[in-house]
């Protein structure tokens, strides 16, 4: 067996005085190994990331432990010695290149920077244009005279990894290289990253939240949750076994395409810096907890030969359930609700306009739910602004229940307007942050149905125990709740209007995928008890398949295909549909019992 | 139940105070106001009373001297903060008042308003502030207090209306700006509800400096002999009338010209620690005048 | 026909350029706006020019005289249109009583006050930008503190407050100095450059505690960014990160605060001058006002309104420049 | 020759609008004594004013600095001497026939203009003209509306005869006007090279900034002028005016507050130049708005200020105090009437015959000149005493005498600074411009213009003291203290009188010729 090149022990990352970020960490990493740390936002992902280059931000120290990277001890260097170890020995990949790269400083010259700075003697011209080419950007004069506003997403990931790559490390950080990145692109530099894996003598550290790109890549997954690593292991054993209970949460609210099934959820949210609990941190969230649990941490212990757990039960953890979901109804009776005919919708700019939708048709049908999947761009906030009249269409119509809409919110009849509501993807704007969870959700309750104060009041804690809001929460405001939490009361407000239908845009897209899960989970719920039509906005396939009866797929403001999740997921007709499933991650589990077990003693 | 939701809210406006150099600033700053307000209480003599002999230096009747026509010095400071304060905020609030109107409607309209407004304020803001004032002062009543105060107005509007526009323009495409729109709300429902509170704050977040700038502006005027005539006592006034004694009683000029600066000081860093707990720093945008 | 679609085409094939012809025709157009200001602001006069030239022991007669040379018995609109196509043509037309050219009265001052401009700029811009850079790059440390505590106090001090202290110690009481910065005949500011000193110190500490501010903004901003965390990441040594990484992208922001300095320094330089005697365009601009002199009024704002045009345009040509999204975006 | 200042335009109230600074006149104080004049050196004087309405014609001097400029190149035939008498300058004497309608005016001989030209007749009879054509626009064309100039003629070289058209006692004063210079016949151009016969002949000239002049070697007084150039430099900030003295960048200055000049009292390095110019601000009311129509009101109004005080506080003794009279120090002031005293119970007793005491008198006042706003303020705590009750109205300074109140309130703070005479006919008649008081006597305006029409300086200026008398008991004027010009030179500069005659002229009347450097 080869010398592992990295070797982190009992890593502690502080505040300058107090609270842990993150403590004991303890990995261990040989050349060609991917190392996938996942765990949901706040976690300590990006913290222990840096910390590996001996960096970490203003006010937050390394307080113990050590961290080898090929033999060479970071923890307590100087900076002269960082500098010279950073780049050379080990490297980092940021999460946004777009932000991440200097604005000002030529792709050739980001590249040529590290070796400058590292001191490669070599044809440094030939050298950056080799280096480039390792992650398929072309190394031609031209583009590497380009800055980086010019080249695409994707093409700056890659360059912010042949950066890191510059120097010929021995350890690559990437701290989510592809969470801003649509499924295509990301396909793509997964890709790149398994190539690098195969080559062999680099060893990689990938953090991200999704656990099904990590699946795709990584050789070892370590799970972490309130600044400590949970569980460590192979990637298949992690994924088909999970001994932590939280691993087993983010396992079951994973969403998959490939095995459509209903998402679980883990209660509760998690804790903060310095708000973590004396025992065990997942205690308060954990279904098989004991007094014990909260007694004192739980030590990190071996299970196998290759796995560690951070728990004292266990061998109690159930393996994940997959619960597939029902059959899905082909088709729906009933009149439509809404009905879309030739809709056609434009952005005008200066000169040129933009088609966002050129010529679609579709139609919901009461409590269904329609989903429209479609890459970054393709037409799919435009559709669901014009469908609540945001947005006014260049031509076709709308009609509901019949009847065609204005294009405008305001020109719609009260009645109209309340049918209709929307919950938006981005949680940090859709709360006013001056108005309290109580007086959002009150107001349409008022304007819209003309109920008093005191009715809208009470009204709004039945809302918010609809959305699994605890009542305390209406007097807070929006900056004192979690992502999840704003997206609850979203819907909440939403559905203070009592609608009839909910547009929802890609409302999960900004959430950890256990939150993603409560979320969808209660939407399924809403759509059961309350007979509520969905039409639902995301870019995620695996999202589609768990909670969607039928599926459009829009490309460039045309629908390329069109039919029950099942049709389209199992045996998509057109091209561009083919390539969504095929560049999507999956865990992959099957379907039919679960995933083998190994030991349950 | 409305009572605790105040609190918090009011909590939240107070957040700034955790540093504590806003805590100082802020009690330095309510203590020249103090002065300035309830100091004609405690003036030993009238502001503009038995003349004694011009500059006379500080004595035990005239703690900080007398000044060039022969009033006591302190009795005039104390009296004299009034106005600095009052015609200096009237003409910020002016400014933010009618800058504020007219960056929320080009901001929120997305019509034709816009561009006009906003070249219409560009026109103004090609005027150094000193060349505005001295036109200005060039007209029939030019001269007087209200001509004063609105041309301060003036100078500040197109940086607030600026200011205004692009945070109306940024909180405009909200989600839960866009809610409200969807919803059918009425515009001055939307402006009311979502879109002033939102940008009060960083609109307001530069009312230190433009305050300063104001009550310096008014000084700068005067001492160019071409603002209004003395009402009473004033700080600014007082620096630029009683300039021509400074090697004599110096404290005619220098206790003014001290409380202005601590009172304009005193307010940025309030405005600074403000803005700070706002999580917005003040830009180039906003020291601009 | 053809020239123009060739010279359209020219500018297409040279974006920038297009950007700078663009951006000089909405320059044009504002003064255009800015001059209808000054001609209206400054024709509501209070009784009339003929009179308070002739004073008041003129006859009716005579004023009417003085009217029709003047041209003021013409309509508004003939007035602003014959001033304003003389402006265009570089005729500010002439002062109420000499009938001397406004130009020339222009002329006589305007190369002192750029010498003074010029000299302050000197003086001002590399301190302040190295301590507003020092104070950036220490944020939070002592130097910051002192440097930032020290310019905030500074920005509350009127220029003539400076100058007047300045004026008092250093040249009255120590005699160190020439307490004002008159010029006599056969001088000039550049053979006697000790009456610049303190005209240039007050301007100095009055603009640096701005630029400090805004510096040291633009630093911090850039020094918390992404890409400079990035290089250090990288390996990147400190003294490359900041001038490479750091002051490289706060040099845009930069350009703006001396185009905000230059514009401070048209106001300040009103003040200085009176303070200090020094018979530049400020004080010219301030006699005039007082004389109610309004063809020099008129002349000298519309003169001040457009380098104020011209340095903001200047300078966003310049921002477009130095970033190179806009460059290439143009 | 006469007294007193025949139809001056004085800068009262219209200069008080334009100008901004308080006008001079004179008498002596603190010029050193010193031996024989020295030649040579140069002279910087720095002047308060000037600007955009400069202009190097001599024929309007709006400021301080045209007045400066014109008088070093050119001259009248007469000028005020330092005592407020007309003196011959140009001319070497006046003599009119019995009813002074005919002037016989001698000039000098062997006088030339700085392009080498002799002075003659005709140069004079041509400047008059000159100054009388309308489309000249020039200031003094309305002081020469009783002169005929058509009948007016040349006797010969040295001699010309002026017609008037109506009896003038006082010519010489006329002449003494202040833009009636004389220049070569036929000159039409004034703005390049002015060309006259003054002391110093001129270099160069920037509007607003200053003006240089060379010693103009052919000077018809002999040996002067001292100084080999003259330079004015304008300097408006009161301030920087002094410390520009102080810092000896000038030599001289015009315009020093009081407290500036009490300040600089122990200065050795230089002279205060103190003229007792007859300067003051008062307050006035009008004679036919009730209750001031009753002289009770006047007379307790006027018994309610105290003089001295307002001397010593005000003006910290640069002054001296009135007695309800203009141009104190002049010949024609009548200084034998009983000086009004501070007499607050007497002032109260009269207010109570007539029924109004306690009285209210709303008085607007304004910082528009020095010390007005200050006296306003002293007598609003010295009618106190009297039960007078000053409803002080701060009025804006800029438009103080352009607003619609002046002239039309019945009360009013105001600013006058000339003679008897000069002020009478621009206050006391019904068609003057500015009949602040209402003053509408007919048979006092008939004895006015009879003692005009009396050439004798020494009887008209009795018959004008005479018609002081009316003026004393029953006017409607205040006038409690005259406040002196100052001006500042350096110890080291001789020769400069302090000139007590009213208008523009500050340190010794402009007349650099006599200045000189003590070695
Ligand atoms: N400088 C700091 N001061 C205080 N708290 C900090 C600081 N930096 C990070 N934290 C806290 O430490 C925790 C871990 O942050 P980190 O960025 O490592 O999380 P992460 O797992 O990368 O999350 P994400 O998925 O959102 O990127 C968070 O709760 C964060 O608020
Ligand atoms: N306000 C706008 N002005 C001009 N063009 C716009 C505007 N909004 C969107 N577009 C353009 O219209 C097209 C469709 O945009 P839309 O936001 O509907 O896409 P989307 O499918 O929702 O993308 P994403 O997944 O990134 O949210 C895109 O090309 C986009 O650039
Ligand atoms: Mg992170
Ligand atoms: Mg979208």
């Amino acid at each position: 067996m080869t010398e592992s090149v990295l070797r982190v022990e009992g890593l502690r990352v502080g505040l300058e005085r107090g609270a842990a970020i993150v403590e004991d960490v303890t990995l261990e990493l040989r050349p060609g190994e991917v190392l996938g740390l996942v765990g949901e936002s706040g976690s300590g992902k990006t913290t222990v990331a840096r910390a590996l280059l001996g960096y970490t931000p203003p006010g937050v120290v390394i307080d113990a432990g050590s961290v080898q990277v090929a033999g060479q001890e970071i923890v307590g260097c100087d900076e002269r010695e960082l500098r010279r170890l950073r780049g050379r020995l080990i490297s980092y990949v940021p999460q946004d290149p777009a932000t991440a790269l200097n604005p000002s400083i030529r792709v050739g010259d980001q590249v040529r920077e590290m070796l400058d700075v590292h001191g490669v003697e070599a044809d440094r011209g030939r050298l950056v244009a080799e280096i480039l080419g390792r992650v398929q950007l072309p190394g031609d004069a031209a583009f590497r005279r380009r800055f980086p506003h010019q080249l695409s997403g994707g093409q700056q990931q890659r360059l912010a990894i042949a950066v890191a790559l510059a120097c010929g490390p021995r350890v690559v950080v990437l701290d989510e290289p592809t969470t801003g990145l649509d499924v295509v692109t990301q396909a793509r530099i997964l890709e790149e990253i398994g190539r690098l894996r195969q080559e062999g003598d680099v060893a990689l550290v990938y953090v991200s939240h999704d656990l099904a790109v990590v699946a795709s890549i990584a050789t070892r997954i370590a799970v972490m949750y309130a600044g400590r690593i949970v569980e460590e292991g192979p990637a298949e054993s992690v994924i088909r076994t999970p001994r932590h209970p939280y691993a087993l949460g983010l396992i079951s609210s994973v969403p998959d395409h490939v095995a459509p099934r209903r998402l679980v959820g883990i209660p509760g949210v998690a804790v903060g810096v310095g708000g973590r609990p004396s025992g065990c941190s997942f205690a308060p969230r954990c279904a098989q907890r004991v007094s014990e649990c909260e007694e004192a941490v739980p030590p990190l212990q071996r299970v196998d030969a290759h796995r560690s757990v951070r728990c004292i039960r266990w061998q109690e953890t159930p393996a994940p359930k997959v619960d597939l979901r029902g059959v899905i109804g082909d088709t729906l009776d009933a009149a439509p609700l809404l009905e879309v005919d030739a809709l056609r919708a434009e952005h005008r700019g200066r000169g040129a306009s933009v088609v966002a939708a050129a010529d679609v048709s579709f139609t919901v049908a009461p409590g269904e739910c329609v989903a429209l999947v479609g890459e970054s761009g393709s037409g799919k906030t435009t559709i669901a602004r014009c469908l609540v009249g945001l947005h006014a269409p260049a031509g076709g119509r709308i009609l509901l229940d019949g009847k065609p809409l204005a294009a405008r919110a305001r020109s719609r009849s009260r009645e109209e307007r309340r049918s209709v509501q929307i919950v938006f993807q981005n949680p940090y704007d859709s709360l006013n942050p001056v108005r309290s969870v109580e007086d959002a959700v009150a107001w349409p309750i008022r304007s819209l149905r003309d109920l008093g104060r005191r009715e809208a009041a009470a009204e709004v804690a039945t809302l918010l125990e609809r959305v699994r809001l605890p009542e305390r929460m209406a007097r807070r405001f929006p900056g004192e709740l979690s992502g999840g939490e704003r997206q609850r009361v979203a819907i909440a407000r939403a559905l203070a209007a009592r609608p009839r239908m909910l547009v929802c845009d890609e409302v999960t897209s900004a959430l950890d995928v256990s939150v993603q899960a409560a979320v969808l989970d209660l939407l399924a719920e809403l759509r059961r008890d309350l007979g509520l039509a969905v039409f639902f906005i995301t870019h995620d396939l695996g999202v589609v398949a768990s909670i969607a009866d039928r599926v459009l797929v829009l490309e460039e403001g045309d629908v390329r295909e069109e039919g029950t999740v099942t049709a389209v997921l199992s045996a998509p007709r057109s091209d561009y549909t083919r390539r969504l499933i095929a560049a999507a991650p999956s865990l992959a589990i099957e379907a039919t019992g679960g995933p083998s077990h190994t030991s349950r003693a | 139940m409305i009572a605790v939701a105040q609190a918090r809210g009011g909590a939240r406006r107070l957040q700034f105070l955790r540093a504590w150099s806003a805590r100082i600033g802020l009690a330095v700053f309510l203590f020249v106001v103090g002065v300035a307000f309830l100091g004609p209480y405690f003036a030993p003599h009238s502001p503009s009373a038995e003349p004694g002999i011009p500059f006379s230096t500080p004595s035990k009747a005239y703690p900080l001297g007398i000044d060039y026509v022969g009033e006591d010095v302190l009795s005039r400071v104390l009296f004299g903060g009034r106005t600095v304060i009052i015609f200096g905020a009237l003409a910020t609030l002016l400014a933010y008042a009618v800058g504020g109107a007219i960056g929320l409607l080009a901001g929120y309209s997305r019509t034709l308003i816009d561009p006009v407004l906003m070249r219409a304020m560009d026109v103004l803001l090609a005027f150094p502030p000193i060349l505005f004032l001295l036109v200005v002062a060039t007209t029939p009543r030019g001269q007087g207090h209200v001509a004063l105060v609105s041309a301060i107005a003036v100078i500040h509007m197109p940086s607030i209306a600026r200011i205004v526009r692009t945070a109306a323009l940024e909180t405009s495409v909200r989600g839960y700006v866009e809610a409200a729109v969807a919803r059918g709300d009425r515009t001055h429902v939307i402006l009311r509800r979502e879109i002033l509170p939102n940008i009060w704050g960083p609109v307001m977040a530069d009312a230190g400096p433009r305050f300063t700038v104001s009550i310096l502006l008014v000084a700068a005027i005067n001492f160019l002999g071409l603002g209004p005539s003395p009402p009473t006592a004033d700080w600014a006034l007082m620096i630029s009338e009683n300039r021509i004694g400074i090697t004599i009683n110096p404290w005619a000029v220098v206790a003014p010209a001290l409380l202005i600066a601590v009172l304009t000081v005193s307010l940025n860093v309030v405005a600074d620690a403000i803005a700070h707990s706002l999580g917005k720093s003040l830009d180039v945008e906003t020291l601009r005048r | 026909m053809g020239t123009l679609a060739t010279t359209r085409a020219r500018w297409r094939r040279h974006p920038l350029a297009a950007y700078a012809v663009r951006r000089v025709a909405v320059g044009a157009v504002l003064l255009m706006f800015v001059s209808m200001l000054v001609f209206g602001a400054t024709q509501v006069l209070p009784g009339d020019a003929a009179s308070a030239i002739l004073g008041r022991s003129a006859t009716a007669e005579q004023k009417e005289i003085y009217r029709k040379e003047l041209g003021l018995d013409r309509p508004l609109p003939t007035q602003y249109w014959s001033w304003i196509s003389g402006v265009v043509q570089g005729d500010l037309g002439k002062t109420l009583a000499s009938r001397d050219p406004v130009t020339s009265f222009i002329s006589v001052r305007v190369g002192k006050t750029l010498v003074l401009a010029l000299a302050t700029l000197l003086v001002l811009l590399p301190v302040a930008l190295a301590l507003g850079v020092w104070a950036g790059i220490r944020r939070d440390r002592a130097a910051d503190h002192v440097i930032s505590g020290i310019s905030l106090g500074f920005i509350a001090l009127p220029e003539f407050v400076t100058g007047t202290l300045l004026i008092a110690s250093i040249a009255v009481s120590l005699k160190l100095l020439p307490p004002t910065s008159i010029i006599e005949s056969g001088q000039s500011p550049l053979t006697s450059p000790r009456i610049l000193v303190l005209p240039v110190l007050t301007l100095c500490i009055t603009a640096a505690a701005y630029i400090i501010r805004m510096i040291r903004a633009g630093v911090v901003e850039s020094m918390s960014s992404d890409y400079v965390q990035m290089a250090r990441l990288n390996g990147v040594p400190e003294w490359r990160v900041v001038v490479r990484h750091a002051l490289r992208n706060s040099l845009a922001p930069t350009v703006q605060v001396l185009a905000l300095t230059v514009q401070y320094l048209i106001g300040g330089i009103v003040i200085v001058e009176t303070v200090f005697a020094y018979p530049g365009l400020g004080q010219g601009l301030v006699q005039a006002v007082i004389a109610r002199d309004i063809p020099t009024v008129q002349g000298v704002a519309m003169l001040l309104a457009a380098i104020y045009v011209v340095i903001n345009i200047l300078a966003d040509f310049v921002v477009v420049l130095l970033i190179p999204k806009l460059r290439t975006s143009q | 020759g006469g007294g007193g200042g025949g139809q001056e335009t004085a800068p009262s109230p219209p200069a008080a609008s334009t100008g901004g600074a308080p006008s001079a006149s004179t008498s002596a104080s603190t010029t050193p004594a010193a031996g024989a004049p020295k030649r040579g050196g140069k002279l910087r004087v720095g002047l308060n004013d000037g600007g955009a309405t400069d202009t190097l014609s001599p024929w309007n001097i709006p400021s301080y600095n045209s007045d400066a400029r014109a008088e070093q190149v050119y001259e009248r035939l007469y000028k005020y001497d330092a005592n407020g008498a007309p003196a011959p300058r140009l001319a070497e004497s006046a003599d009119s026939n019995a009813d002074a309608t005919v002037w016989q005016v001698k000039i000098q001989s062997g006088v030339t203009f700085h392009d080498g030209k002799t002075l003659t007749a005709d140069d004079v009879l041509y400047s008059f003209r000159y100054v009388a054509d309308e489309k000249n626009k020039a200031e003094s064309l309305a002081r020469l509306e009783p002169i005929d100039l058509a009948a007016s003629k040349k006797v010969s070289d040295t001699e010309i005869e002026f017609h008037l058209k109506r009896p003038i006692g006082d010519f010489p004063g006329l002449l003494s006007e202040k833009a009636l210079w004389i220049v070569p016949d036929g000159a039409t151009e004034f703005t390049k090279q002015p060309n006259g016969t003054g002391p110093f002949t001129f270099v160069e000239w920037q509007p607003g900034v200053r003006a240089l002049y060379k010693r103009n070697p052919n000077y018809w007084q002999s040996g002067k002028p001292y100084v080999d150039e003259v330079e004015i430099l304008i300097i408006t900030d009161p301030a920087a005016r002094l410390n520009a003295l102080l810092g000896a960048q000038v030599d001289e200055i015009t315009f020093v507050d009081f407290v500036q000049a009490k300040a600089q009292e122990g200065n050795a390095a230089i002279q205060i130049v103190n003229a007792a110019q007859p300067q003051t601000n008062p307050f006035y009311v009008q004679l036919d708005a009730p209750p001031y129509t009753d002289n009770r009101i006047r007379e307790a109004l006027k018994l309610a200020v105290d003089r001295e005080a307002m001397v010593q506080k005000v003006e910290l003794g640069f002054g001296t105090v009135g007695n309800d009279l203009f141009g104190k120090g002049l010949p024609s002031y009548n200084d034998a009437l009983p000086q009004r005293q501070y007499d607050p119970e007497k002032a109260a007793s009269l207010l109570k015959a007539a029924g109004q005491h306690p009285f209210t008198l709303p008085l607007p006042s304004s910082a528009a000149l020095p010390g007005m706003l200050e006296s306003a303020t002293a007598y609003k705590e010295q009618a106190k005493a009297a039960g007078i009750t000053v409803q002080l109205q701060k009025l804006d300074a800029g438009s103080y005498f352009a607003n619609d109140k002046y002239l039309k309130s019945p009360t009013y703070q105001t600013n006058w600074g000339q003679s008897f005479e000069s002020q009478a006919q621009d206050g006391l008649f019904k068609d003057s411009p500015y009949n602040e008081t209402h003053w509408y006597s007919k048979t006092w305006a008939e004895g006015f213009r009879k003692a005009q029409a009396i050439p004798d300086a020494d009887k008209r200026n009795a018959a004008y003291k005479d018609l002081q008398v009316p003026l004393y008991k029953e006017g409607g004027y205040v006038v409690f203290a005259f406040f002196n010009t100052l001006d500042a030179a350096s110890s080291k500069v001789m020769g400069i009188v302090p000139y007590i005659a009213s208008g523009y002229e500050n340190l010794g009347g402009f007349d650099f010729k006599d200045h000189w450097f003590a070695p």
